[in-house]
């Protein structure tokens, strides 16, 4: 019996103990006009060896070679001693740290966690992760609308090229609250907040490096919001931050809130989670946030402590009227995240950042010399870039995972048919040169034969 | 153990961990007022000194690998290294979430396997695996709800029951999906309070949010004569999930009359709760419901696991994730229903019902009081310690505190609210008998403690890195973050 | 500075208080005669990640599917849970237990490992691991003659088809302190003790199963050792255990020492090591056991403890007379190992071995049954087997690696001319039928085709 | 925490880890009287309980990633987990040791690369990578030595020279080799007495083993003196590279007139102990000893890489090992050397010598006695606690378990045992100068409380999972398995 550590004759004297005769007798309450289950369709029982060799055929599958494909997701390397220590037992199978005397491990990263993230962001207060960027985004605008009663209407401004995936996600999840999304359309690329037909947006949402990974003017797109007493938030992508000016210092007065995915930190990309969401804010809107938030208190001696704290937000103690029905969150990733950020350091991170930008400028140049691509957007990017390309991008990315398995990019045709011929290419610093030179040789050869 | 100094006071300006930093890239050409100027709070420490942090703060922390955890609703059971193995393989790791479907067999079959396997366990027609945990299976379950009625024309359904015993994230998602929250009665055996749910259902019931068994650990008895009141008022059933262990391979919730539920495979299908999550939360529907799923599932079109997204289900509530949801967690959830098999989740329910039923009967016979002592304990059961702190000034939170000193985590404390001092206490299939009679064993002896010094229980814990903690100060003088000048 | 974390200003404060001006002074009691090192045929250094990347080149070249191989290694398959706590940092970059009180979770286990290989081999004690199966019957016939001082010679008769690899092994040990290892050919793959023609063996040594999977009639060796006051050395595949009479049940007396390699124990087959070498024998031994051994004790509190025992056996502390040169041993690998087993427990290792003697059976029948092969011996064997092959073994082999990925059992001609045309062969747990199938099909033609 | 009971006391006959348990196997056909009957002492137990139970243990551990450690001559710093990962590769995890060459040039590339590291590390000709430990390096070379007197024709030579202060297994590999020891003295200087030397080397002389740094943790000024000595009077010179690390990059032992040697890579190459091992211990060479090294090695012919074995070195010593030694750690050596590079490689010398000279800068300066004040330390230095024995009554063994107190694994005590109360010193260049403080500020502490109440000190530790251990009772009264019936 896997998993189940009873033998029979310790089974037969709980059962006596009980005073029941057998197992069955236990579910007796179960009223008999419930019909019992039929789990014929599920398979007999496999060993771990036979479950693992079942899915390594399935894993073997999916194996590729390089990835030049970014939209959100981020093929960056990971220091092994970040998932050598998040998986330890201790990080890995304990609960939501509801016993703080017993998880002050949990807790102290915890911390250290929010001290980063609110840091990284140039706010004052983060939290301990919502479920991935977009939802998190919903969580946001959520937050945002909460925090800014005065408003007169549920009208939220999103600024040009905000990833339309986390604007989908958070649809869904503002959308029964009388919430309404406004998508301004990006002008060549970007947000520009003139071109925004709301008068008076409650909140209003930008991101830097925006999808296509260009660069918003984001101090004054601040300024802008401010002007009309809309909160604003920043989605951003945290890696970015070591070298970007941080959302609490957009403009005259900052983003109120910051969210965004966590993946680029330490999280393999493993086909988009489980990775984590994160937000930061200003002090003043702490209240409306969603999620756990630790703090550090002291004990009965007077020395130093973690607990969970601000639970009156939360859906366990303020139910119906909480800040948000969160509960399971993705701390392990948060682990992994911490662990991440505090081998790179200030450095590691910043370096990471500037060379994922100097590789895909390099594969961005090398690609236009070809004369098979060029920019499709004039404004600086950071990360990330758009190529317009001389050819079929259906082909020309199919024929490369069939034939060489490389991901050449995401065809933007899927999101916006005006972008039928690009592609959102990056090159993190995993990319070396020899895989940028070849990436770029199977490019022009394709698109010539094609 | 001594307490452990942040990270940040290990730090010096400077210091750089060499292994793991590229060399820097070329900024040139891009605006100078978008660059960064200050420098971020961030560790700098060598490797070792992050590695050395990490590993003495994991050492503070109880976990199923190292101790008994029976944390009623959480269900806190071993959870198979062989999960989290074949879910590490770099063909699962390295998935791009944006690559084709064609190059993504592997991942998509095993989702399309996991699906069949759901709509099984729980009688359903379908099933999403999207949802990142129970709560947000809750949200896509409300949002379908509301789809539905909102489809029927039936816009005046505005209102979600509850019962009073239920979990937290049940109001939370009514008021998430834009309902209002009704909350009904329980009687005093357990069950819902059926005249209570005739008094408030009605033609503003959207539908109604249902564990089964309850949050007061007992089956509910009348559910097939709640649901026909429920349907007969023209709401729908929503069936929370977090108690599926109880009745794996026992009774389905389909059967059960639920159109609409979620499963926490953290829990039912043991993957590790790491600290807070992640988890996942698939939710399974009746056909009524079917059209309104979260997309992306997976289908099969000739002999291609396909995505199935708008296109194929135009009445969808949406996404709720940027990607495919926490698709990790779904492939170790696969991995322990693999394991499992046919047989073995029955043997979930069978077990983990056997276990709490006996630690609730030692725990009767050592003259602790049962919460519902003439109701059968399902995988969980709830006592009062009201006794105990009428007489002893000894509070079930005391009690709590005191049970880490035995290396034990506590039971659940004081939910579900209506029962005065309780400790909700799920053991789960995979605890054997002996560590079930410790737990008896120290209650006992913390009873013991308390007779004759109730301070020392009371100031509990007292083998723990920390003594009781201040949570009123965390609350009032905010301290959220370390900062060079305090720190 | 990769793994240095030394800031350039905590430098100069430490060089201040040492005295000097520079790091280089610090060495200057080096004569100044001797030249200074020049590493220029050294690479600049990597990054963990540029480190990866090349090795994982080279890992990738020597990736290959079905494993039919064993000889001495075997490709079982090892619980996920088995490495994941081995590779704890408490468990892996712990010292040898010296500080006993430190050092209570290695002590334990220990002490766990010597109780169940002890018990494997139905002997008395067991010590804390060797280097390998090779050098531990170096250790183990050195052993011997120590404890076997009446003998008049230093004549050690190797019987039969023990381990070649561990003969030439044992044999670079014992040599030069005047040990002479006799090998009795063996008759038709067994030790005939007939065949022997030393009179008064100083110590027997007799491999069970023995290295063509032939079982030896291990009651009459012991027996005819006894008779002889020679000692036993029993060679065995510490998986085989579960299932096979255990060297101290052998005949009248049992064999006295028993070693072997634990590879089979939890160990991944890894190019062969690191494994462990294991020795256990009876108590009349135990003072000439190389090796550490653990001890249960008391503290001062009379609560029970651990510690490192017997010490004065070690070349710490007896030096020239110590019973070993050997410090550090295995220990992370007998760390696996005391966690396979105990996972594993009775009926999982003895299904284990059971089931990898059915595969092998099946497959042997199988080979039989093209024709094309045929047993070599006719002895039972047990989870292992030589066949005779109708056609070129080296193309056979090699067809097999190149075409198919497949390793299809060592080709005994490369230790024995007699044997051009025998594979040895062994399909272990982890080989399901379709595999073997899959392979006899593959064998069947390529023969054919040949 | 408390003692844990052992993995059998928590055995139920019975039990079984279902997941990890194949069916059985036919065994019909098996003689019974080769078959087993008793049942072995394995433990019966859930994979819950395994992995409980193991955690556990491990928590009971000082180890580098959670404690200074600075043990005098073992080499405890960091080992990086990138070098695990990169040899934990299924390609190189799952190599069959018998794969043909042709089939394995990913290993045998990485066996090449890091041979001719080895070369440029040490100064020598060539290197064989078998040997599995220091040790069993010593032993490589004492059968070199040996082979080649041998081959000279010159069997008198049955004498290896060793100083006093020398490790354990330098004598012992000594005699393993068929060699008497026979010691010399070491100078009041901490230099080997090279008079003593001068009286005892002669034509029964084989050669003689020497570290450099010594064991006395000083740098042997005369070495090229004593080469010449030995040299001429016909001996070799072993170089014991355990102290290897203090002079990487600065000098190599083939500059310094040694014959031969080898690398503990588990100390200077930073791969994990283990608690115990494994290790490995090349031995590289002069072309004096080359024909007699070890196999097999990797040559390379065409641009292929070959196993070179008795074919290619008929007058090899044989072999050490069933297969290739220990590959895996070879692996992780050659991770670690890319990771550093040449640069890198200075550099820990550089920083290891600084730390120690820091370390005893300090403890001096608080009061502490160095063994040889008048000379620089190395990557390691020796203290005497004689003072604080005779005056207060507390020896070096009782600091060292009242260290244990203080979170920091003793150094290495009462070795080289001709300086009384010692302890050596290896803080490694991977610890931080505040680590470095906290360890003289823990050195104070202890003095100050045994002046206060030495008892107190003799009676530590105090706050481990045990008091002191009465060694004297486990060797006298051996207890070295479970049994049942003690249990
Ligand atoms: C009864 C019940 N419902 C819902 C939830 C919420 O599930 P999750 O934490 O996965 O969001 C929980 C989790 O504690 C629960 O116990
Ligand atoms: C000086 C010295 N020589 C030799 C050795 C033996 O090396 P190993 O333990 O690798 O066999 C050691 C190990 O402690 C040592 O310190």
């Amino acid at each position: 019996m896997p998993f189940i550590p009873h033998t029979s004759s310790e089974v037969e004297s709980m059962l006596q103990s009980i005073g029941v005769k057998d197992i069955d007798e236990l579910f007796d309450e179960i009223p008999d006009h419930v019909p019992i289950a039929n789990f014929r369709a599920i398979e007999h029982s496999l060993t771990e060896m036979e479950m693992v060799h079942r899915l390594a055929e399935r894993a073997k599958l999916d194996e590729l070679g390089s990835c030049f494909l970014g939209a959100g997701s981020y093929d960056h390397h990971i220091p092994a001693a970040v998932w050598d220590l998040a998986t330890r037992g201790e990080f890995l199978t304990a609960y939501t740290p509801y016993q703080a005397e017993a998880s002050q491990g949990t807790l102290q990263l915890l911390y250290e966690f929010q001290t980063m993230m609110a840091s990284l962001a140039s706010l004052d207060v983060a939290n301990a992760s919502v479920y991935d960027g977009g939802s998190g985004l919903g969580e946001a605008i959520l937050m945002a609308v909460r925090s800014n009663r005065s408003a007169r209407n549920r009208r939220i401004v999103i600024g040009g090229a905000v990833n339309p995936f986390y604007v989908k996600t958070a649809n869904t999840l503002v959308r029964s609250q009388g919430i309404e999304l406004v998508q301004v359309p990006h002008e060549n690329g970007v947000f520009d907040p003139n071109k925004c037909t709301v008068d008076e947006p409650n909140v209003v949402v930008v991101q830097q490096p925006n999808f296509f990974g260009l660069l918003e003017n984001v101090d004054a797109i601040s300024n802008w919001a401010a002007e009309r007493n809309a909160l604003l938030i920043a989605v951003v992508n945290p890696l970015t931050l070591a070298v970007l000016k941080p959302p609490g210092e957009w403009g005259e007065i900052g983003a109120d809130i910051c969210s965004g995915d966590g993946q680029p930190l330490g999280v393999p990309m493993a086909s988009g989670g489980p990775s984590f969401g994160f937000l930061s804010s200003k002090m003043k809107h702490v209240r409306q946030m969603p999620g756990r938030i630790v703090g550090r208190t002291v004990d009965a001696n007077g020395d130093v402590g973690y607990t969970l704290t601000l639970q009156a937000r939360e859906q366990h103690i303020r139910r119906a009227k909480a800040t948000s029905n969160i509960c399971t969150n993705q701390g392990l990733l948060v682990t992994a995240a911490t662990i991440y950020l505090s081998i790179m350091g200030v450095t590691g991170l910043r370096n990471t950042a500037s060379r994922c930008h100097e590789n895909t400028k390099y594969l961005v140049a090398q690609l236009e010399a070809t004369g098979r691509a060029q920019r499709a957007f004039h404004s600086p990017f950071f990360h990330e870039c758009v190529l317009r390309c001389a050819g079929n991008v259906g082909n020309l990315t199919k024929s490369m995972i069939n034939d060489h398995g490389i991901l050449a990019g995401y065809p933007l045709g899927e999101i916006d048919e005006s972008l039928e011929d690009c592609l959102l290419l990056c090159a993190t610093e995993k990319r070396t040169r020899d895989e940028i030179d070849r990436f770029v040789e199977l490019f022009n050869r394709i698109l010539k034969e094609s | 153990m001594p307490t452990i100094p942040t990270i940040f006071d290990t730090s010096k300006s400077g210091r750089i961990a060499g292994g793991q930093t590229p060399t820097e890239g070329d900024l040139s050409g891009l605006p100078n007022d978008l660059l960064r100027e200050s420098k971020p709070v961030l560790p700098e420490v060598s490797e070792l000194q992050a590695v050395r942090h990490f590993t003495r703060l994991s050492q503070q922390n109880f976990s199923i690998d190292g101790n008994f955890y029976p944390l009623g609703s959480c269900t806190m059971k071993y959870n198979p290294r062989g999960a989290h193995r074949a879910a590490s393989q770099p063909g699962f790791l390295n998935r791009h979430p944006l690559t084709p479907a064609f190059a993504s067999q592997g991942l998509l079959g095993c989702f399309w396997d996991l699906q069949e396997t759901l709509k099984t366990v729980t009688g359903m027609e379908a099933v999403s695996l999207v949802p990142m945990a129970g709560a947000q299976g809750e949200l896509a379950g409300g949002l379908m709800i509301r789809a539905y009625h909102e489809d029927c024309g039936d816009y005046e359904r505005d209102e979600i029951l509850v019962p009073t015993a239920a979990h937290g994230t049940n109001p939370a998602t009514a008021t998430m999906c834009g309902y209002k929250t009704r909350e009904i009665g329980v009687a005093a055996d357990g069950d819902v309070d059926i005249e209570d749910l005739k008094r408030v259902v009605g033609p503003k019931t959207a539908g109604i949010m249902l564990t089964n068994p309850s949050t007061c650990a007992v089956f509910e008895r009348r559910i097939l004569e709640i649901a026909d009141i429920v349907h007969d008022a023209g709401g729908l059933l929503y069936y929370d999930g977090a108690n599926l262990n109880a009745i794996l391979g026992k009774v389905c919730p389909g059967d059960m009359g639920f159109d609409v539920l979620h499963l926490n495979l953290h829990k039912t299908f043991a993957t590790p709760h790491g600290g807070g999550g992640p988890g996942a939360g698939p939710v399974a529907v009746n056909s009524l419901l079917q059209p309104y799923l979260p997309i992306p599932m997976v289908g099969k079109l000739d002999d291609q696991f396909i995505w199935l997204d708008e296109s194929y289900f135009p009445l969808t509530i949406g996404k709720l994730a940027a990607f495919m949801g926490n698709a990790g967690i779904l492939i170790r959830a696969l991995a322990y229903a693999l394991m499992l098999g046919r047989e073995g989740m029955v043997r979930v329910a069978e077990y983990a019902t056997l276990n709490a039923n006996y630690l609730a009967a030692e725990l009767s016979k050592a003259g602790f009081q049962l919460a519902y002592p003439t109701r059968r304990a399902t995988h969980e059961f709830l006592i009062t310690l009201n006794q105990e702190a009428k007489d002893l000034g000894v509070r079930a939170l005391d009690f709590a505190k005191r049970l880490l000193d035995f290396d034990m985590h506590a039971p659940t404390t004081y939910f579900p609210l209506l029962v005065p001092e309780c400790f909700l206490i799920e053991p789960t299939e995979t605890e054997a008998k002996a560590v079930l009679d410790e737990f008896v064993s120290a209650m006992c002896k913390i009873r013991e403690e308390a007779q004759e010094n109730a301070d020392f229980v009371k100031q509990a814990p007292h083998n723990q890195v920390v003594r009781r903690l201040d949570e009123v100060r965390a609350a009032r003088e905010l301290d959220l973050n370390w900062s060079r000048i305090e720190g």
